[in-house]
């Protein structure tokens, strides 16, 4: 059984990524587990500039998942890179993967050419959800010039492979995918938290005091597998699946429909166990559907 | 250091016409103070529920919950024999400060309250006790609290537990309180020095990793999950809330 | 406890309206139930033509929610009128809401101008979800150019109430609902299904024939209860909402999100009682949220 | 006419390493017919799980199932005393034609035979019953045919129901039969004369509201849970299918 996967020239033992936002800086889940049985880890989604987020409650439960409006709650890439990656080392071994916020294409550079410089960091991935603040607040990741604009800037000022973290909150996803493999992206990464909403029906107002929150968890797994099978189908860097993962089964879809390797999100927070239990399960859902080396499935059930 | 563990159902009895109390058996070694909690999964339902630590000793853990959704519902149909996933040992709890604390607790704050008068009582401190109810028939563990030999007064309706402090003068060197925030705030305000409140929020994964509990306080940014639930008096800012 | 609601001027006793696609004609229901108890009910998609739809798998299973690719499957609208109304007629009483799908602007106007001289159809809801033949293929909803189209060409030949059916495959549902209403929409209906995929692991192909499907059930409802929420801020004309309802707490949310009727879909399917458990329990939930009149409810969660 | 039941489960028996016997008892007055089934809606799957009424009668009812996806296996764990609810008397059942019917199920598709049997005995009529299994270990239910007075074949892995009834020249003059796909082509394309198979879809309700299992057939569309499952193998069109 072989479970090793490549990024971008990235050798991971097996393609398990915890997803970023959901795992803090690995120190909650090494009380837990050994990390280095993980694939890598994605970082909690990092901003110029500390941020505290959004007020509470910033969490509501759905049926098959949850809202986050955490709001990119983060020390600021300073801290990160000073205070909690040498933390990080002490608890896996392995390259990371830095995940990068932005409000202006000057801050997603800025913060990519401060993380160009940690041996740590293996790929960076730029989560292009946020509101462009110089384009009337809609979301880099909704419209494939911004995407693109973001993409050749962060390029320009990093070496490390770069993947492009895709909002599902479009109707083609596939355009905003190609116009980031055209601005030079190393990869995709998709799909991050889709728009919603729940009411206190008591109170009689939203539920999150940020109004709207980011649907993630089981519920939004078909959406993923079909938007990997878009944009595997769009472009030819690898890809980087997420959404709703919450069990081996999910992880060998979501390749076969065309990710390299897959990021577990809202499952984590669900069970601090997930990722060691999808890993452990790995190898059996592997023999089941004769899968001798797991590279070989990536987009096999959606060649056209 | 939290824990996963899989607890069994002991018992299960209505306290109120809404309010159950679970015994359940399994490991409690992550549990260390009172005022720390638990989170239980339950089928069908995304996120775990947090419910506080009543009591434990070594192998049993106890459980008070009122019934106000699909989780608390599902909860008060458990039978004994059933197990409960559930990551345990959460939060930071009380500190077990002062010779003479008084330990107010409002409807579902009052679980916490109970093993926290239980470890006073280990360190033969003796806490009096205040509780506040919507109504009589809402009322519970007023006898248990008794039973520990603690002076217990009870509140109802709109009458509040700070009414009921104001009344009786007790004197104390401090105060612990966990029940909704305008309780908190009320007895904050009204009780002199710097307390501990315990604090609730919706919750994430209730172990550090969302930061979906996260609030601003006077000395920064606290996981009320990791940092919390319990908190000093002096460090809350109202406003921020 | 008042259940009334009033959509364009017809008044339904409750705003319980079973979905287009989940109901067929009301045949298979009234084997279980009375329908007068509904306050409308939607009929299956119509088209110009009889369309056998897509081939099988059309089904697949998800958390908490299902994907179909029924592909439209329907009698065409001579048969709907002559053959299927008279024999809803039978077995309700009350005005219908007949749904229209087309793919082209023409055809959505010449299925409109059939249905406008049926006495029984209350309500014409036209589904722009499909595919624009004359436009590349993308859905007209997802378009606010082409969903003005059709509305007014729509508009043009019946003086029945029309409500547009809106995609929520799309990056700003509000824009598109805009467009509707300015071109002079007497409602909009939302949400259609949420385009989704799964793959059979065992044949490593895609598990529908069609190859994606739309996602509806209880998964969505945090999506429906955002998208009705920002329609009824862009909009001023009434609103069926609809997306994972499956219990009357749910038809509370999505009125206070902004709906005036509410539609269930997925849910007759894993249940034929579903929308009489629903009214029945209404009132219930009613009096636990301190609710006298239904209409009070509309919006109140949401005002800006 | 389709009814809404909460079964209760009776007994479950492990028939082979994967494949289970449910005895359940309720209403069953909606089964009319062999070869109409049933839809059961499990906890936490939004879909119901279709399977085929194995036997029936006034109160109590068989089933038999092959674990094969999260559905069957959580079946496969119920314990006597739980409920189901369950959508009974679907689909249009066989029709109980000819004198000398021959009998012939395929896995999973054998579980409807035995109740056509017991139907076409109590109308004095002796079918022959031709079974297939993946392998030995795969089988179940040949001494129950058998116990009914049945001639009763069986074939295994490489060697198809098909081979059995070339093989053995039974004369009949009509033929049932239900299982896998390539099994029923094979079978329709061997046996003289019109017979009846039934046929699987994925299906959204089963009770013919979605449209969800519609086939094209040479007589026009048919859903499979109300014009099927069971088909006349005229009417097949086995390049649409
Ligand atoms: C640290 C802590 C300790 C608690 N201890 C107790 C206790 O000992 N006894 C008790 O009865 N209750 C306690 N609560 C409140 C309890 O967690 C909620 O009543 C419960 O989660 C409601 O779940 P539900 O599914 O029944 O309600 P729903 O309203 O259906 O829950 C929906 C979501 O909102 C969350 N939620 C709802 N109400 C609250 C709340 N008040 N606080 C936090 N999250 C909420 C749920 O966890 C869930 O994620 C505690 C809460 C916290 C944070
Ligand atoms: C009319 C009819 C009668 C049947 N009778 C029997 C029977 O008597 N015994 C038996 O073991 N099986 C029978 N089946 C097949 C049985 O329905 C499936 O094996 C079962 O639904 C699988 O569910 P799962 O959750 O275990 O598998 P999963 O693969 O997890 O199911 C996922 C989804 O696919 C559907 N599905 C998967 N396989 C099939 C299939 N072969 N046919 C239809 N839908 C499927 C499920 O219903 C569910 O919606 C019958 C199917 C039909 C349509
Ligand atoms: C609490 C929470 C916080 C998140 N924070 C971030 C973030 O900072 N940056 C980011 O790119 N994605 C963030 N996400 C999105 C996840 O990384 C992931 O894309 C999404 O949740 C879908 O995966 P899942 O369904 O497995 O959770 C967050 C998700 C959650 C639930
Ligand atoms: C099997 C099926 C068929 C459907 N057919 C139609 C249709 O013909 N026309 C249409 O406008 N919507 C159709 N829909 C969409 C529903 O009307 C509804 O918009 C959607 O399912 C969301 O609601 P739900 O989550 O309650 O199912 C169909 C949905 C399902 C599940
Ligand atoms: S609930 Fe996740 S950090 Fe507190
Ligand atoms: S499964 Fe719905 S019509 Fe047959």
């Amino acid at each position: 059984m072989d479970t090793k996967i490549t990024l971008s020239g990235l050798t991971l033992d097996n393609p398990i990524i915890p997803a970023s936002g959901t795992f803090g800086f690995g120190r909650e889940f090494a009380a837990f587990y050994d990390l280095d049985i993980l694939g890598s880890f994605c970082l909690k989604g990092t901003t110029r500039e500390p941020r505290y987020g959004n007020p509470l409650p910033r969490i509501a439960e759905c049926p098959s998942g949850m809202l986050n409006a955490v709001g990119l709650q983060n020390p600021g890439v300073d801290a990160v890179i000073e205070q909690e990656l040498p933390e990080v080392a002490k608890i896996f071994r392995k390259p990371v993967i830095a995940n990068i916020s932005g409000f202006s294409i000057d801050e997603y550079a800025e913060v990519a050419a401060k993380f160009d410089a940690c041996a740590q960091v293996g790929i960076l991935e730029i989560n292009i959800s946020c509101p462009n603040v110089h384009a009337g607040g809609m979301a880099f990741g909704t419209d494939p010039k911004s995407a693109f604009e973001v993409t050749q800037a962060v390029k320009k000022v990093t070496r490390k492979p770069v993947y492009m973290k895709l909002s599902p909150n479009t109707a083609d996803i596939a355009r905003v995918a190609k116009a980031c493999e055209d601005a030079g992206a190393d990869g995709i990464s998709l799909i991050n938290t889709l728009l919603g909403m729940r009411l206190d029906l008591r109170k009689r107002r939203p539920l999150l005091a940020n109004v709207t929150g980011g649907l993630s968890g089981p519920a939004v797994f078909p959406i993923a597998v079909r938007m990997v099978c878009q944009v595997a189908r769009a472009v030819r860097v690898p890809i980087i699946g997420m959404g709703g993962v919450s069990c081996a089964r999910d992880v060998i879809e979501l390749m076969m429909a065309g990710a390299t390797a897959v990021e577990v999100g809202a499952a984590n927070l669900r069970d601090p166990y997930a990722c060691p239990k999808i890993i452990e399960a790995l190898p059996g859902v592997m023999r089941e559907y004769q899968i001798e080396k797991l590279s070989d499935i990536i987009g096999c059930a959606v060649k056209e | 250091m939290p824990k996963s563990v899989l607890y069994t159902v002991e018992t299960r009895k209505k306290l109120t016409h809404d309010t159950y109390e679970l015994n359940l058996s399994g490991d409690t070694s992550a549990i260390t103070k009172p005022g720390q909690f638990v989170n239980i999964l339950l089928d069908g339902l995304f996120l775990r529920r947090p419910l506080s630590v009543c009591d434990w000793d070594d192998g049993t853990l106890r459980l008070i919950f009122k019934v106000v959704g699909d989780g608390t519902r599902q909860l008060a149909k458990v039978r004994p024999g059933d197990t409960l996933d559930t990551l345990t040992g959460l939060g930071n709890g009380y500190t077990l400060t002062g010779r003479a604390p008084i330990l107010i607790g409002g409807g579902v704050g009052i679980p916490p309250m109970y093993a926290l008068a239980k470890a006073y009582l280990r360190k033969c401190v003796l806490p009096r006790i205040f509780l506040g109810f919507r109504s009589p028939d809402d009322a519970f563990y007023i006898d248990e609290f008794r039973e520990l030999g603690c002076e217990t007064a009870a509140a109802y309706g709109s009458t509040l537990v700070t009414d009921l402090i104001r009344d009786r003068q007790p004197a104390y060197d401090h105060y612990c309180a966990c029940g909704p925030e305008p309780m908190l705030k009320a007895v904050a305000k009204m009780c002199r020095g710097v307390g501990e409140l315990s604090f609730e929020a919706r919750m994430g994964c209730g172990f550090g990793a969302c930061v979906g509990c996260t609030c601003r306080t006077l000395t920064g940014n606290k996981r009320i999950c990791v940092e919390g639930p319990v908190m000093r008096s002096d460090e809350i800012d109202w406003e921020a809330l």
